[in-house]
């Protein structure tokens, strides 16, 4: 939706360095922080199908090897395989490159739930080599156990030894010890003749996507219908105090938020209300800007332009602004201050508009950016610190600590 | 570990009456023993509670095993109780190749998912390997190392965030051994300190290649899309001064090999059926649809009478004549007009591997030349061991044939150097599956990754990142050896 | 970028009772089917095939000049319905774009000249790009970004998109003006 | 060689079987010559210009473009058009043929020689002139059929570069969707009847 907005213009600056725009920012409420999709840890906190939407948990997904069971994906161009029904059997068919099991020489099914996927051939042979290497595991840890074992048990040994308890416990780790019977190694054989490899090989070409969707069947097998891969849903933590940023609701789709802290939210959003008229070297070219407070809690505000390098540089002097909050129902004063009617254009409830002298000179045509620095104060109601704590560390939350924004907007 | 702390850990576990079922019998008490080692102290959770009662399903239904057998846990309903218990957070396993990266959950016996090395950023541009991999040689990365740990980042988290949440698992990496330090260091960090993952450790692709086949000594060569790097690996020991690596025997090579090939003998079939020599236009579609990349992933690699008749065919001017062909033409249908690949593309782009005189701009030797030379480097007694446990791994690999031509270059350059390396030349391969050397090695970290104590030793985890340790690396041996 | 103002003369639009404006250049059929929750722009060259089933679309949508919204076919066992089209709230369908969807939940936005095939589902906050074609049956989940031919997902969209876009829905009906009397609201 | 004869054959069956079918249906020619089968609905926004012959049937969809004005258009039976379809004859004076059972999406815009039957000519598809589709055809969404390009039967067109598969499942006959369109649409749209015909000769 930022595409409407035309969000990508203007670039806030997270408290990581990273310039992104403001509906991928967060706002960890505790350490009073910007956070940025980088700087924020995500995690896994439901397992769904993303076509059927049905959640599965960690072990179920695990044991359905993380492939939704009743979904398929069309072998050859990897999209929606549906259902079709024949004489009450179903057969799958491909809607874009009509692929159909029937092409898979896969007869009509009566349940449509599990279609017959290639099995791993020599899975006994490497569940043998996995328990060997157990095997191997738990004798290369006995030694060490022992060596720990003996340091904790010097100290009491003469007193254990009295009573030949030592002896007992070594009898006891020797039986722990399996005997060993060495696997066979898997013996190398003979190089295959170019023949046997090619041999009724279908001569339609098959692409390496085909491959890699499913590495088991060989060339001269027919494709078989893809599982579709589970997918995880993804919960925002906050690095620093692992506070959870962003979490979205039981059940895997909905769209509302059990807990949300949005930038867009404890920040004032800036957006250009007016495109930039044409830049011209030297002359003063006018920006019109919009300041909405979303938050739930008035903000007194100064925009101080920036000119650091590569910025156009910005006539205005520091604006003072204070926005009542967006919920605050006293609409607040609807005119506008004398002393500063030549910046403010206009003032509605909680929004209002900037106009911003700009003067581009000759390196800035190429990229036109304007810098700004937003600090601003609220009134305390954005820490979620406990109300002890707030009065035990006022200066942490309270309601005199400053919040500045950093942003850069471009013009072009 | 003693008697008595196993005996408060038993109580811990849950209600008296399983205690009861567990404590009396001596083999019985071991298994509580591997069995409590993975379980928590705190409350027993539902889903454990459902394992739990699988497991005693599971040993209900092998009731009648006796002790020893009860650890070689063949069964695989028992097996896969034991593995979907112990590894309720079972480790993480990557490979990032140059051209496919392979992710999956340890135990497992193929890669849960095979993709791209490469992902599309908010702007829809096309992130590529190669600039994901940039770190890999310092020279050609322009830009700064935080912009490529930026990529890596991201492509690091869309992998992670598909599949597995990776925040509690330990995360192993199946590196080839020369990967360079600083794209190490940069994937240490984005995986320690940004992904946050429990704990990271790498692991060499030429060991691993050698764990599913569970063999001590083994030839490996790893044919990847960049390079192409033998080892040799005798009992276990990676013999690092033999090795050999080349640069013009990869798949891009082969696939600039195509696309000389297409340039010279490729036709484009109009649709009144006649034939003209390809144009831009047409490249631009062939282009659109990878065929280049679908050309060299179905090519077939001749043996040596049917490559030498293909030379002559070559070298022939004017009228060519007539060969008998093993794939036929193939008429590739895109955009209205069908695109002709003659079967010379098919069999014979894979002549670069073994005639130094098709790769113009290289300096290294044909294939077989130098898995020769790696041999006559090792010591005389590890020769003969060599040649009959040639382990082939990598994508480009699975062409058909390859081995067979492989084993004849091998013998032929042995009579001609009267040496007797090579009487015997045999191959670890798994073959009912074909694509297997695609993903060998990660089978093997695989397998490895579900040794518990064996991970968590090796690995490092972020505090230790944080006293500024890296992850174990063989260099470190080296360092500790001057 | 707020929304510039739009201004439309009167003659050509009609206003319903529940806000709707809708251009009287439009091809809808079958109007007693169509159930408009109120506050919806529907330009000129709009087709709503309300003769073959019902069609509900939410409140706040915008359906931009020549965009097509067609009921899609089931064959349930052996007997074909036109199941009807739900469209959620603040929907914003760019132009010529064909929805033979089943479903469009709320908050979502079609790219210009996207086709979407025949009982595909699209749901909340998800975007599609510009010239994407969904083949039929295809299901996506909340908060994707969906793009190419045949449509994949390649990213996800912003966490705040319900409110983005219940407030550019909202702009973009206010700054929809009729041509005399502008007041100016920007 | 066998192409050219081939389509001799079919434009000689095809004429044959137009003369039976204008005798039944004397009563709906008028001087343009648009003929349409009683049983065929066609809604009044749908725009015929030219010598059309539409047989048993069919269902037209409001606000297509029949454009017969180069030459003529014979329509077999059982087609769907779908709304903002357009079929225009480009070539000069060849009659351009259609079979039957038939889905043209919306905004499908065909030009081809001739069109076989049950096939399903995607949204945005566009058949150049010239071309030709066999049976069992589909040509997936904004898909191009080149000029002069003839497809085999049961060839799937797909994909953003046209890429051409042979299948093995024929395409689902529109019959009940047919059967559905004939009860709906004459409630909701006022039918192509002879007066309209007659309004269009003028």
């Amino acid at each position: 939706m930022s595409a409407l907005l035309q969000y990508g213009k203007i670039k806030y600056e997270c408290s990581c360095g990273k310039w992104r725009t403001l509906p991928d920012l967060f706002f960890c409420r505790h350490c009073f922080k910007i956070k940025c999709d980088d700087c924020s840890c995500r995690e896994i906190d439901a397992i769904f199908c993303p076509r059927c939407l049905d959640t599965s948990s960690p072990p179920e997904a695990r044991l359905k090897k993380h492939k939704c069971t009743s979904c398929n994906d069309c072998p050859n161009c990897a999209n929606v395989l549906s259902a079709r029904v024949e004489n009450e059997k179903y057969y799958l068919h491909c809607h874009h490159c009509r692929w159909s099991t029937r092409d898979a020489k896969q007869e009509d099914r009566e349940s449509n739930k599990s279609w017959p996927t290639k099995e791993n051939p020599v899975t006994n042979h490497l569940n043998e080599v996995t328990a060997y290497m157990k095997r191997m595991e738990v004798i290369e840890n006995a030694p060490k156990d022992l060596k720990k074992g003996k340091g904790k048990a010097w100290s009491a040994i003469h007193l254990k030894d009295k009573f030949g308890v030592q002896q007992m416990v070594e009898k006891r780790r020797k039986a722990m010890v399996p005997e060993m019977n060495p696997l066979k190694a898997h013996d190398p054989t003979e190089a295959p003749t170019l023949e046997e490899e090619i041999e009724n090989r279908s001569n339609v070409l098959r692409s390496l996507d085909q491959i890699i969707m499913q590495p088991l069947t060989n060339s001269n097998e027919l494709l078989l219908p893809v599982k579709v891969p589970l997918q995880g849903r993804v919960m925002v933590r906050c690095d620093e105090c692992e506070r959870t940023l962003v979490k979205r609701d039981f059940g895997v789709a909905t769209y509302k938020f059990k807990i949300s802290s949005f930038a867009r939210e404890f920040i004032p959003d800036i957006r250009m209300s007016r495109p930039v008229g044409e830049l011209k070297i030297g002359e003063t070219a006018h920006v019109f800007l919009s300041v909405t407070n979303l938050s739930s809690s008035p903000l007194e505000l100064t925009i101080t332009p920036q000119s650091g390098e590569g910025t156009i540089k910005c006539s205005n002097e520091p604006i003072q602004l204070n926005l009542p909050s967006s919920k605050s129902i006293d609409s607040a004063a609807g005119g506008v201050h004398a002393e500063q009617s030549d910046v403010i254009v206009f003032r509605q409830h909680n929004r209002v508009g900037l106009r911003l002298d700009v003067v581009p000179t000759e390196s800035d045509l190429t990229s036109p950016v304007l810098d700004l620095l937003l600090n601003y104060k609220q009134d305390g109601s954005f820490s979620i610190l406990a109300a002890s704590e707030k009065v035990l560390k006022p200066e942490e939350s309270g309601v005199d600590r400053i919040l500045s924004a950093h942003l850069r907007i471009n013009l072009s | 570990m003693t008697s008595r702390e196993v005996r408060v850990r038993c109580e811990a576990l849950g209600p008296r009456r399983h205690t009861a079922v567990f404590a009396h019998d001596f083999n019985k008490f071991f298994f509580s023993f591997l069995y409590s080692l993975k379980i928590k102290r705190d409350k027993l959770s539902s889903n454990t509670q459902a394992v739990l009662e699988s497991l005693k399903a599971a040993r209900r239904s092998s009731s009648g095993v006796s002790t020893s057998s009860i650890l070689s846990v063949s069964s695989t309903a028992l097996s896969q109780a034991i593995s979907s218990i112990d590894n309720g957070k079972s480790a993480v396993i990557v490979e990032v190749g140059s051209k496919l990266t392979k992710v999956g959950c340890a135990g497992e016996l193929n890669p849960r998912l095979i993709i791209r090395t490469e992902y599309t950023d908010d702007n829809g541009k096309l992130v590529t390997a190669d600039e994901i991999l940039a770190l890999n040689n310092r020279k050609t990365a322009s830009k700064s190392i935080e912009y490529y740990e930026d990529l890596l980042h991201k492509f690091l988290k869309m992998i992670f965030l598909r599949v597995l949440a990776p925040t509690d698992r330990p995360v192993i990496v199946v590196e080839s051994m020369f990967m360079s330090e600083d794209l190490r260091k940069a994937m240490t960090k984005v995986i320690v300190e940004r992904i946050r993952c429990k704990s990271l450790m790498f692991m060499p692709s030429h060991v691993c290649a050698t764990f599913p086949f569970n063999t001590q000594n083994a030839l490996v060569v790893d044919i990847g899309y960049s390079e192409c790097v033998a080892v040799p690996i005798i009992e276990g020991v990676t013999m690092l001064n033999e090795f050999e690596s080349a640069r013009s025997i990869c798949g891009r090579q082969l696939e600039r090999r195509v696309r000389e090939l297409m340039e010279k003998y490729g036709q484009v079939e109009e649709l009144g059926g006649e034939r003209r020599a390809l144009e831009e236009a047409d490249w631009e579609d062939i282009n659109n649809i990878r065929l280049i990349e679908t050309l060299s992933v179905s090519l077939i690699c001749l043996d040596r009478e049917r490559s030498e008749k293909w030379k002559e065919w070559e070298a022939a001017e004017g009228e060519k004549p007539s060969i008998e062909v093993l794939c036929e033409e193939n008429l590739v249908p895109v955009g209205g007009k069908s695109i002709v690949v003659p079967s010379v593309v098919f069999e014979t782009s894979v002549e670069i591997f073994f005639d130094e005189s098709l790769n113009p701009d290289s300096f290294d030797m044909s294939l077989p030349k130098i898995l020769h030379r790696l041999v006559s480097k090792c010591s005389i007694d590890l020769r003969k061991k060599l040649f009959p446990n040639v382990l082939l791994a990598g994508g480009v690999s699975t062409i058909p044939g390859l081995m067979k031509r492989l084993e004849q270059e091998i013998q032929y350059i042995d009579e001609k150097n009267e040496t007797k390396f090579a009487e015997v030349v045999k191959f670890y391969q798994f073959s009912e599956i074909k694509n297997s050397p695609l993903f060998v090695s990660w089978v093997g970290a695989s397998l490895l990754g579900s040794l518990r104590e064996t991970i968590e030793r090796r690995s490092l985890t972020l505090d230790e990142w944080r006293t500024g340790k890296l992850a174990a690396d063989w260099t470190d041996m080296i360092v500790k050896a001057r | 970028m707020d929304l510039p103002i739009v201004y439309y003369n009167e003659t050509e639009w009609a206003k319903t009772h529940t806000g709707n404006k809708v251009n009287k250049k439009h091809a809808i059929a079958g109007t007693q089917n169509i159930v408009i929750a109120g506050k919806t722009l529907i330009e000129e060259g709009v087709t709503i095939r309300g003769d073959l089933a019902t069609v509900k679309i939410g409140k706040f949508c915008v359906l931009k000049a020549r965009c097509d919204i067609r009921p899609c076919l089931k064959i349930f066992s052996k007997k074909p319905t036109m199941c009807n089209v739900i469209i959620g709230d603040y929907v914003y369908i760019d132009e010529d774009c064909i929805v033979n969807a089943a479903q469009i939940f709320a908050f979502v936005h079609l790219g210009a000249r996207a086709v979407l095939g025949n009982g595909c589902v699209i749901r909340e906050c998800s975007r599609v790009l510009p010239d994407t074609v969904v083949s039929p049956d295809a299901v996506f989940p909340p908060f994707s970004t969906i793009a190419g031919n045949p449509a994949r997902v390649i990213g996800t969209e912003p966490m705040c998109t319900e409110n983005l876009m219940t407030e550019a829905m909202t702009m973009y009906y206010d700054n929809f003006v009729p041509r005399q009397g502008a007041t100016l609201v920007p | 060689m066998n192409a050219e004869y081939l389509w001799r054959s079919i434009v000689e069956s095809v004429a044959r079987s137009n003369l039976i079918f204008r005798k039944k249906v004397h009563i709906m020619t008028d001087s343009s010559r648009v003929s349409i089968a009683t049983s065929t609905i066609v809604c009044v926004e749908a725009e015929i210009k030219g010598e059309v012959i539409i047989k048993e049937g069919c269902v037209v969809h409001p606000h297509v473009v029949f454009d017969a004005t180069n030459g003529p258009i014979y329509v077999g039976e059982n087609n769907i058009f779908e709304e903002f379809a357009v079929i225009r004859n480009n070539s000069e004076g060849q009659p351009m043929i259609i079979g039957d059972s038939n889905i043209f999406q919306v905004h499908s815009k065909c030009s081809a020689k001739y069109v076989g039957s049950r096939n399903v000519i995607g949204v945005h598809a566009h058949l150049e002139d010239g071309c030709s589709v066999s049976d069992d055809c589909s040509i997936g969404p904004k898909c191009r059929v080149f000029s002069k390009q003839n497809l085999e039967p049961s060839v799937a067109v797909y994909g953003p570069s046209n890429s051409h598969r042979v299948t093995s499942t024929p395409n689902l006959t529109p019959t009940l969707q047919l059967e559905f369109l004939r009860k709906i649409l004459p409630s909701y749209h006022h039918l192509y009847n002879k007066k309209k015909v007659t309004a269009a000769a003028q």
